[in-house]
């Protein structure tokens, strides 16, 4: 076990899988030279060179497109755009292009690609800077979508997003590349297949979903929720959003009949209204409130660090919305 | 008008002095064209006889541009091109059959009647598709040329696309990168005249087209379009610089589609004289006069290729119509690979009301396949079409 | 009262309010000569020329971002993109210019204009014409999302759309431009406002909520289930999605305690997991079972008409989705 | 190496003959160009006390292709620009003060704290922004020109962009539009020889920005962008273009950040050798030698210009200090035209148990409002910064 942090985590994954197969190469703007505008591929231009680590101009669609057609004939691309934001411009090639061609054509090709970005708020970064999609991703049929939480779900989930043969969303978050974690060494057993949520906190009051950043929010929720007010909440990050892993969460639900949603992005047609539709249909009967939501305001980030702060969920928000679930209250 | 762009291509840059190959290359070349014509016109019909659905894009003018490309390419070199690309998986190899059976929506179309008539595909073939967005094609091919250079083969990829694909972004980006990475591929812009009903000179402020990419690094060159062989030629020398220079290059075919955008647009945009002027410079009757007159053809053996064409469509459109129908069970199939076996909740079917996840799809619940079976029972009559495909499809069958 | 197609309603529309506004102007792909790829532009062109009327070339992004830079000093484009499917390649300027322009300046610029674009299923278009992406716009704070079901709707949700100082997403359905409905003549009495829907059918024992096409399908369903099954559907089309009018809904929930989404877009985080999720938290104590959502497959549209029939809803899906509510049937 | 492409712009085509203007002029040039100096350095320090937040991009060493652009513009015209636009808005008559509050985010910043370093906007100045978006602003100038051109003025747009931008899909796509259009809009790109850490010989195929256009119908020229002078006669020339024969053109001005990207950028990809030869060119420095060399200008007149622009910052900086924090009630406010009058829910709050519409925050319950006091005191610190934006910025505070 050794202690790393997000962003070395990752550029670990992206070196041995490198390592391992020679038809994966990284690509997008700064990646190379400039070691990644958050150096997650730091290093890797030293190690493998112009051939395998690219920089591209700012093109995110083409660069994008241009991973869709390696990975259509033999390679396994790494396209990193800058930042989430960023892919609205890209949108085209990963829907329309890199998330219809195998169904497309009949299963005669695949696109073993993964389209890794950084999203969120935190760092005053403004309206155009500081989106969470998640929630706009996960509605795309063909794609998989994975947004780690820790160092070392980071580095297996991109492992595995690396070796699966279909398009990968692989959505990071800004301020967590930073975060700290334990991980292990031996790198190939530390594949973590898609589609299994992972039980943060053990706990039979109430169920706390969170997502990338909020995920951590969810268990200092959970502590305070303990130390405070006698609650013990269940913990569940899902770690991937395609595939879902409801059934941990029903599971949860189940015993707790009570749930909280925490995500940082924006609230109509969330991660969390994916949630609580699917959650209030195949578990009603066990719901003993509505399904909370606690989400990002509304608006596009505002800069001022005071509005930003207020518009990004805490674990105040997700405290004050479980009690809430749990004394059944309503609007 | 148009006309004027039309003018251009009989431009001195474009006349190239071509010999005629031996005899059978020159029956095979228009084999080929004949081949792609008369699957266009059989296309049409079953189209009007609403066999096939969807927008159909048909290339009937276009057959030297697309069979003078193929006919310079290498086995080994990868094409794509747009939603009007019948003819070019044709002419790369592909069977017209499973071509047809595509058009008709068939399990034994090239994507299993999943994509249409927009997106025809043949990996077999290296025909990478066929592709419904506009531009959406430029970054692929440079993906394709990538792929080539890093697996150090000397594959190279011609893109094919048109006058109004010029102005996305994706032109420009694909374009820089393409000289900026020295990607073996050369670009080819089909330039017709026209982006659906905009003509060249309303939609491209430049419209020497061979000459747009030059500020990206890109140089270009024009070509008669109606010439195969003047298309052969400068097709070749182009993937000579791919292969060789590692230079990526741009060629602009002039040419022309003799029918509508889409089965049966009204083509309120454009002249009959013109369509006139265009039919008269016929890429097929052309060639096949050319072959005549310098005697490397009879009249004999153009009947044959003519039956011959006539023959292996009419085999098609039987093929293509005992294909059956795909399964409803399969239509969830090739969303994922590998979702029958990796774990998790690869997609939902709400259609019903027992949620289960779509790759249970197969085995599904009684009620859930008899609403599928339901479903799948509209012939959508219901649906008003859209302009763009519906309308009379105006039969200008020529010899060809 | 005259009986017009729908694409004959908007074409009113836009005629009346160039009349009405010098400002208005109209631009996109084929708009002009070709008169529009639906014919929804007819004639437009001849009554008000080049200047207003404009082709442009297909340069989606960029068109859409004149139409932002126009409406910043002075005019109220409507901008029409061809089909939804493109507008992928225009996201970056509704999101993080249209929408956010007006936020970002702190309320010192407006972006009045309307992004007018057809979508749906139902011609065999295929994987990558097939699109339904309402619930992708209405998760974009900043933007007003329309979805006309009928012509009247539509010419007055349009006209008010034009009127409005605020980025409008105005979503047409490919397969409604020839929906005949009655429309009054008076032209300017005729604005709705957003934030209205309409109870297209009153009823007791169920709430089914159709968007656009599915409107139509779920007048269907109710007039079979009525007849068939002795049940009184009330069926309500929120016409808009942004604002939108959850008190009408959540009045009709509390009345019948039952309902049915039907969307025809994709099931994860779709139009009717948004309302589900709204549901169930406003209304949690009024449902006698989980909001049941009928939407499309989860799929790229197949091209194959049998495929592609059997992952549109019909209203057999309604049906049954509602006498299951009723049984408070669970998967 | 980069330090080629500097070469360039010491090559011929760039020079230019100029004369100074009056005294008058010449202080006024001067004063403007050691205000946006001062202005950016105490941006950096600001930035440094964490007075000013999210990603800081200075101008610093751009400052002769801002103000010889800004002097040759009219009051009508519109100016837009990236996120590195401080100066341009002060260029463009918009007071410091503001300025410096958008960058603490206070309500008496240009955007009301909303927007920041990035979004800056001055609309009765008529500059439109500030963006941070790359190539976003080319579609947006296009627009503001089109709205020129429809209400028959000759306003002129003037849309500035990075070299970096030339690569983008709405570089090509506006390209052609504005020429297909004949919009009256001069594009400008500053060429300050990086997009970030990437040298412009590895992002661009063509790396004569000037010509990169041609193959649109946008004819370009490149000047010396640390020359005001020559800017200023070179935009006027390009202006007069536009606004007369309404057609749109393209000046590449060579330029030079002399700081990093952004606020502490490591500059692994440049030499230092090389920043301190454009150090050696800056454009300050330059015109005050030339205006006293000349006569124009005594060592007293720099002295007070200097001593001005300290004090302008000075209040700047105390002005923002004392502007208060947006209050919590207006988060939602400016989100949408009419939401208080217009029916319907216009923005829902899911942060707070009580589900409501966002609008009503202003009212909002008890609960909700401690919830939103108790996430605004979040000063972020359990967060970890981006490499971008940590790090200690260099303090190369020169005599400007
Ligand atoms: C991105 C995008 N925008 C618009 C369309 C609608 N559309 C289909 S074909 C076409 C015209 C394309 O013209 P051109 O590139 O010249 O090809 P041609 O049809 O002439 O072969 C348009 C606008 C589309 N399919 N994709
Ligand atoms: C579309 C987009 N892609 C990437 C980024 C991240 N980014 C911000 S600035 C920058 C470099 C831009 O370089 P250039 O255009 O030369 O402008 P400069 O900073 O040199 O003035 C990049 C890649 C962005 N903001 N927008
Ligand atoms: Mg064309
Ligand atoms: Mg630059």
């Amino acid at each position: 076990m050794a202690v790393v942090r997000m962003r070395e985590a990752l550029n670990q994954a992206m070196r041995e899988e490198m390592e391992r197969d020679e038809n994966v190469l990284v690509m997008g703007e700064d990646v190379a030279v400039f070691q990644g505008a958050f150096k997650v591929t730091e290093g890797l231009l030293e190690e493998f060179g112009e051939r395998r680590v690219r920089d591209t101009p700012i093109s995110e669609n083409t660069i994008v497109g241009v991973g869709v057609g390696a990975a259509m004939t033999g390679l396994r691309p790494i396209v990193e755009l800058m930042t989430v934001n960023f892919s609205l411009l890209a949108l085209d090639q990963i829907v329309n292009h890199a998330a219809a061609i195998p169904y497309m054509f009949g299963g005669a090709v695949r696109v073993p690609m993964v389209v890794r970005m950084p999203g969120g708020g935190g760092h005053q970064l403004g309206p155009t800077h500081s989106h969470s999609l998640e929630a706009l991703f996960l509605q795309i049929p063909g794609l998989l979508v994975a947004c780690p939480s820790t160092p070392a779900d980071g580095k297996a989930l991109l492992k595995t997003a690396i070796r699966d043969d279909n398009p990968v969303i692989f959505i990071e978050h800004e301020t967590l590349y930073g975060a700290r974690g334990e991980i292990s060494d031996n790198g190939d057993r530390e594949l973590l297949p898609f589609g299994k949520a992972a039980i943060r906190r053990e706990g039979s009051d109430v169920t706390i979903i969170g997502v990338l950043k909020m995920a951590h929010e969810a268990e200092r929720a959970a502590t305070e929720l303990a130390n405070e007010h006698g609650v013990e909440a269940e913990v569940i990050d899902p770690r991937t959003l395609r595939p879902l892993d409801l059934e941990t969460i029903l599971a949860s639900v189940r015993k707790t009949n009570h749930v909280v949603v925490v995500e940082e992005g924006w609230p109509h047609g969330g991660v969390g209204a994916n949630l609580a539709a699917l959650i209030q249909d195949q578990a009603f009967d066990y719901l003993d409130a509505p399904v909370k939501r606690v989400t990002g305001a509304d608006v596009p980030m505002p800069y001022s660090k005071r509005l930003e702060q207020a518009a990004i969920p805490h674990p105040e928000h997700i405290v004050s919305a479980a009690l809430a679930t749990l004394e059944g209250a309503r609007a | 008008s148009a006309a004027d762009g039309a003018g251009n291509s009989k431009g001195a840059e474009v006349a190239r002095e071509t010999k005629l190959p031996a005899k059978k290359e020159c029956r095979e070349l228009l084999a080929k064209m004949a081949l792609i014509r008369r699957f266009e016109e059989e296309a049409g019909r079953q189209y009007q006889k609403a066999k096939a659905g969807g927008f159909l894009h048909l290339a009937v003018g276009e057959e030297a541009t697309i069979v003078g490309t193929t006919d310079a390419m290498e086995e080994r070199d990868y094409l794509v091109g747009t939603y009007r690309t019948h003819g070019h998986a044709i002419a790369r190899g592909t069977d017209p059959k499973k071509v047809m059976a595509e058009l008709f929506g068939r399990v034994d179309g090239t994507s299993g009647g999943r994509g249409g008539s927009m997106h025809i595909f043949d990996l077999e073939k290296r025909f990478m598709g066929g592709y419904g967005i506009v531009g959406g094609n430029l970054p692929l091919a440079a993906g394709f040329a990538l792929s080539s250079d890093y697996r150090a083969t000397d594959e190279v990829t011609v893109c094919m696309f048109g006058d109004g694909a010029s102005n996305t972004g994706n032109f420009g980006e694909t374009m820089n990168l393409a000289a900026l990475w020295s990607l073996p591929v050369v670009f080819l812009v089909e330039n017709n005249l026209y982006g659906m009903g905009t003509s060249i000179e309303r939609h491209s402020a430049v419209t020497e087209l061979s000459r747009k990419a030059e500020g990206y690094g890109v140089p270009g060159e024009r070509v008669d379009g109606m010439d195969v062989l003047a298309v052969r030629e400068c097709v070749a020398e182009h993937l000579r610089t791919a292969r060789e220079d590692r230079n990526p290059t741009l060629i602009e075919a002039f040419t022309y589609r003799f029918r509508g955008h889409s089965a049966a647009d009204p083509e309120v945009y454009r002249e009959k004289s013109e369509v006139e002027e265009w039919q008269g410079k016929d890429p097929i009757e052309a060639f096949a006069k050319r072959c005549i007159g310098e005697g490397k053809l009879t009249e004999d053996d153009i009947e044959t290729i003519r039956n011959q064409a006539d023959e292996i469509v009419t085999e098609a459109v039987a093929f293509a119509d005992a294909s059956p129908e795909p399964p409803l069970e399969s239509l969830y199939d090739h969303l994922y690979v590998g979702s029958e076996t990796l774990p998790g909740w690869y997609a939902v079917d709400e259609r019903t009301p027992d949620s289960h996840p779509g790759e249970e799809e197969r085995d599904a619940t009684k009620r859930a396949h008899e609403l599928a079976e339901k479903g799948a029972a509209y012939g959508g009559q219901e649906v008003q079409p859209a302009v763009i495909d519906d309308g009379e499809e105006e039969e200008t069958e020529g010899p060809w």
